[in-house]
C-alpha cells in the first residue's frame, strides 16, 4: 500500500528523513512518533505527495513518486484523508461547507454531501457547530472538523498529523478509540504524535525518526 | 458530474457574495477601466461625426466659361455631377449669379454694365469618405478638364488643413482606442490577480484535498465572467449617463448630441467579459 | 523614536519587496490608470490646440464706402484695430482690391469698367480666447457701426459652426478629464485595497503584539506612496513614448506635432502621488 | 494586577464564560485548565481584551475594560506576552523578524533589539532557525517561535494558550521549566493547557473552567 524505498528528504541544515525503506500494509494501523522537528510532518508530506523525496521512491497504491503525473495527484490525494497539524481549514466557510469539500471534490450529488457530512457530524460530536467559521471554534473544535473532513471521503489511509494536540485527554481518547473503530473496517491509519502515553500500549506497529533514520 | 457543474457554479456565485467587499473592489475597477474604453469610443465616434458635419460644409464653386449659356451649363453640370468623389452638382444660372455678386459685393452688376458678365456656375458637395481624407486636388483637376470649365473655387485653406489632420487624427484615435483597450486588459486581469492572490490559501487548501486544477479553476472563471459583467455594465451604464447628461449641457450651446451606439457598447461589453475571463484563467494558474 | 521612524521606513520598501508579485501588480495598474489621466491630458491640450490653430485661419475683411479713398481707409482701419477682440487689421488699398476681384473672378475690372468701382477695405484677425467661444456677432457690430464701414464679410458658416461646439467641446472635456481623473483616484485606491485585503493578516497580528494603528500604517504609507510614484512614473514614461510615437507617425503626414508638456505631467504625478497615498491609508483603516 | 468583577462572555449556544470574579496578583503562576471547548481562548482574549466582556469588568494592570480607550489597547498589549494556540506568525517574515516585531513596535534601537533577539534564541535553542519563514517551520518550532516572541519584550505578565501542544514530552518540559524561570524574576504567567499531567505537581495555582464557570 504504501512503500518507501531508499527515501531521503532533507533540508539544508540536515533535518528531513534520510535513506528510508520500509512498507506499510492496507489496514494496518501505525504510529510515528519522534520529537519536535524529527521530521514526522516531512514524512506524511511525502506520501501525499505535497513534495518528492531528493532520492528513493515512494509508493501509494498505485501512484509511484517517481512516475506521476501532475494530474494524477489529486486523484492519489482523493484516496488519502489527511488531518493536517495546522488544521487547514478554509476560514471563510463554515464547519459543514469545510467538511463537504472531498465530496464536491469527487462530485458526490448534492444530497448525498449532506447526508454524509452530517454523519461525520454527528459521528464526532460537533452537529452543533456546523454553521459555525474556523474563527468562531476553539482550537480542539477545529481539530475535530479538520479529522472529519478526512473521514468524510472514505478514505483508504489516513493520514493524522499530531491530531490529538489540542485536545483534552477525554477527547484524545475519543478520537484514538475512533481512529481504531475505522481501522477495523480495513482503513490503514497513519499517525504521527508525540503523546507515547497514549498511544504506547494499544498494539500499534512503531515507527521512530531519530536523527533522519526511520526505525521500524 | 452534473452535481459538481451546478456545485462549481454556485461556489462561483457564492465566493462573489462571500468576498464581497474584494468583488465590490473589483467590480468598480473594472467598471472604471471599461469605462475609460467606452468613453474613448464614444468620444472618438463623435469627433469623427462632428469632423463629419464640418466636411459638410466645405463649399465648391465652379465658373464656366463666359460663352457657356445657362443650357450649355446644365450640360456641363451633369458631366461635372458623375466625376468620381462628387456628391451633387447644383446648377448656377448667370442670373442666379448676377445675385450673387450683388449679394457680396453689394452692387446691382446692371447698374454698372448693360449686359451681365458674370459667367453660369456650380456649387457641389463632396463625398466623405469616413476612414480617409479627401484629396481635393485630383478632383479639381479632373472638373478643370471639362470643357467649358473656366475655374473651380473652394475654401482652400481650411478644408485642406482638415484634411492634412484627418488622416493622423484618424490613426491616432484608432491607436489611442487600442491602447486603453490594451491597458484595460491588463488593468483587469491584474486587479483579479490581486483579488485571487488574497485567497490564496483557499487554492491550496482545495488542492490539499484532492481538488483538479478544473476544479479549483472554474468557479473563478465564474466569478472572473460576473465581474466582468457587472464591471461592464457599470461602465456601460455611466457613459450612458455622461453621454445624456454631456448632451443635455450641449444642448446650452449647440443642436449637436453625442451618440451612444448599443451595438458598440455591447460589443466592448463582450471583450471586458472575454479578458475578466482569462485574467482570472491566468491568474488562477500562478497558484495552481 | 528615529529607530522606529528608520524602522518604518524600510518595513514600507521591504514590504513593497516583499509581495513582488502584488506590488508589480499595483504598479502597473496604477501605471495604465494613470496612464490614461495623463492621456486624456494630453490629448485635451493637443485637440484644443488643433482647434487654436484652426481658430488662426478665420478671414475677415471689411469693405469700406465707395467714397472712401485710401487715406481715410488707412485712418478707418487704425479705427477698427482698436476694436476689443481684434487682434490685428491690415489695409487693402482699393488697388490690391481690384487684384483680388481679378484673382476671384479671373477678370481685370479695368477691361470691364474704366474706373475702378472697388472700394478699399480692411482684413482682420480676432483675438483667440482660449477658454471661451468668439461671439463674431457684436465684433462684427462694432465694426459695422464706424462710419466709412460698407459691409464686414467672413466665413459664416464655417466660423460659426467652431465656435458654436467650441464652449461645449472645453466644457465636455474639461467633464471628462475630471470624471477619467476621479475613476482613476477610485481605481487607485481600489487596487490598493485589494492588495492590502491580501495582507489583512499582518495588520491583526501586528495589533495582536501591541502595535499602534500608526505603526501599522506607516510601512503601508510609504509602500503606497511608492506604487503611486512608481505607477505614475511607467504613466508618465508611457505618455511621452506615445506622444513621441505619434509625433513620428504624424510626421508622415503633416507638420503638427504632439506637445508633452513636464509641468502637467508633473502635476498629475503629484496627484497619483497623493491618492495613492489617501487610498492606502483609508484601505488600511478597514482592518484596523 | 489581573481581576476579573462578575464578567460574563458568553455565545449564542451557550459556550463562554459566566459571572467569574478572581484576582490574580503579580508573580503569580497560574494554569487554566478545561476541556476542549470550556473557554480558556475566550478567557485569555479578555485579558488581552481581543473581546469584551457583556457584563462585568476585566481590569489588567492599570486598565479597565470598561474605560478603556481604543488607542490604549496597544499599551496594554505591550505589557502582556501573549503565546497564541495557532501560533499567529507573520508568514513572510524570518523567524528572526517575527520575534523583533514587539521590540519594534515600542521604538526599541536596531542594535538592541538584535542583541534581545538573538538572546532569546539562544535561551530557546532556535538559533540555527533565525533566518527560516514559518513555512519551512515544524509545528513545535512555530510553537517555540512563538513563545519567543511573547519572552522578548519582558513582560509583566505572559498569557500562553496551550504553548506545549505540539512538543514532545521533554520539550514541553523544557517550556514548562523556561516559564518557572521567567516567573522566579517576577513576571506573572497564565497558561491554559490540558496537558493537567505536565503541570500537576509543581505547585501552581490552577483555575478550572467547568460549564462556563471559573473555579479557582
Ligand atoms: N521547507 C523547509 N525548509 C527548510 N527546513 C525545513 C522545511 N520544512 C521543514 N524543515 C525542517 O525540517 C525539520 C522537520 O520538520 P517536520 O515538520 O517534519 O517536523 P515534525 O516531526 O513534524 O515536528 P513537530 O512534531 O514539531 O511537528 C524541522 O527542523 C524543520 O525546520
Ligand atoms: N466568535 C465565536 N462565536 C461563537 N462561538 C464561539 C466564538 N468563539 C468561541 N466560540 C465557542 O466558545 C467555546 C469556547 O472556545 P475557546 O476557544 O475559549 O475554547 P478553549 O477552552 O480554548 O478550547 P481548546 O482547548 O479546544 O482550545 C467553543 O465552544 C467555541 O465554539
Ligand atoms: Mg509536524
Ligand atoms: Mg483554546
Amino acid at each position: 500500500m504504501i512503500s518507501f524505498k531508499n527515501v531521503s528528504c532533507t533540508f539544508e541544515d540536515g533535518a528531513g528523513i534520510e535513506n528510508a525503506t520500509f512498507n506499510i500494509e492496507p489496514g494496518e494501523f501505525v504510529c510515528i512518533i519522534g520529537p519536535t522537528g524529527a521530521g514526522k510532518t516531512t514524512f506524511l508530506k511525502l506520501i501525499y505527495m505535497d513534495i518528492f523525496p531528493e532520492e528513493g521512491t515512494v509508493g501509494v497504491d498505485k501512484y509511484r513518486s517517481d512516475k506521476i503525473k501532475k494530474r494524477s495527484i489529486p486523484m492519489l490525494r482523493r484516496r488519502v484523508g489527511m488531518v493536517f497539524q495546522d488544521f487547514e481549514l478554509l476560514r471563510d466557510r463554515s464547519v459543514f461547507d469545510n467538511i463537504a469539500i472531498p465530496l464536491h471534490v469527487q462530485g458526490v450529488g448534492m444530497k448525498m454531501v449532506k447526508d454524509e457530512v452530517e454523519n461525520v457530524l454527528d459521528r464526532l460530536g460537533i452537529s452543533d457547530r456546523r454553521d459555525h467559521l474556523p474563527s468562531q471554534l476553539s482550537g480542539g473544535e477545529q481539530q475535530i472538523v479538520s479529522l472529519a473532513r478526512a473521514l468524510v471521503k472514505d478514505p483508504l489511509i489516513i493520514l493524522a498529523d499530531e491530531p490529538t494536540g489540542n485536545l483534552d485527554p477525554a477527547a484524545s481518547l475519543k478520537v484514538i478509540e475512533l481512529l481504531e473503530e475505522i481501522n477495523r473496517d480495513g482503513t490503514a491509519i497513519l499517525m504521527a504524535t508525540h503523546n507515547f502515553s497514549l498511544v504506547k500500549d494499544r498494539g500499534y506497529r512503531f515507527m521512530q525518526i531519530v536523527d533522519g533514520e526511520v526505525q521500524t | 458530474m452534473i452535481d459538481r457543474f451546478l456545485y462549481l457554479v454556485s461556489e462561483g456565485i457564492r465566493s462573489l457574495w462571500r468576498t464581497k467587499t474584494t468583488a465590490l473592489a473589483t467590480i468598480s475597477a473594472i467598471g472604471i477601466a471599461a469605462s475609460f474604453v467606452v468613453f474613448s469610443a464614444v468620444v472618438g465616434e463623435n469627433i469623427s461625426g462632428i469632423i463629419q458635419i464640418a466636411r459638410g460644409q466645405y463649399e465648391f464653386q465652379v465658373f464656366f466659361s463666359e460663352d457657356v449659356d445657362n443650357i450649355r451649363a446644365a450640360e456641363l453640370v451633369d458631366q461635372i455631377d458623375a466625376i468620381e468623389g462628387i456628391k451633387s452638382a447644383s446648377l448656377i444660372t448667370k442670373e442666379e449669379a448676377a445675385d450673387i455678386f450683388q449679394r457680396e459685393f453689394g452692387e446691382n452688376i446692371f447698374d454698372l454694365l448693360e449686359e451681365n458678365p458674370l459667367p453660369p456656375g456650380s456649387v457641389l458637395k463632396l463625398q466623405q469618405p469616413k476612414d480617409k481624407r479627401i484629396d481635393v486636388n485630383p478632383i479639381i483637376k479632373q472638373i478643370e478638364l471639362v470643357e467649358g470649365v473656366d475655374e473651380v473655387r473652394y475654401q482652400g485653406r481650411l478644408i485642406s488643413f482638415i484634411e492634412r489632420y484627418y488622416e493622423g487624427f484618424f490613426a491616432a484615435v484608432t491607436a489611442l482606442a487600442a491602447a486603453i483597450l490594451f491597458g484595460t486588459v491588463i488593468l483587469i486581469s491584474n486587479t483579479i490577480r490581486l483579488s485571487i492572490y488574497a485567497r490564496r490559501d483557499l487554492i491550496r487548501i482545495l488542492k490539499l484535498v484532492g481538488a483538479t486544477d478544473r476544479f479549483v479553476r472554474f468557479p473563478f472563471m465564474i466569478e472572473g465572467i460576473l465581474e466582468g459583467f457587472f464591471g461592464s455594465l457599470v461602465a456601460a451604464a455611466v457613459s450612458y449617463g455622461f453621454v445624456e447628461g454631456s448632451n443635455y449641457f450641449l444642448s446650452l450651446f449647440t443642436q449637436y448630441r453625442l451618440v451612444w451606439q448599443f451595438q458598440i457598447v455591447a460589443l466592448l461589453v463582450g471583450v471586458i467579459v472575454f479578458f475578466s475571463f482569462v485574467g482570472s484563467m491566468r491568474a488562477v494558474r500562478k497558484f495552481l
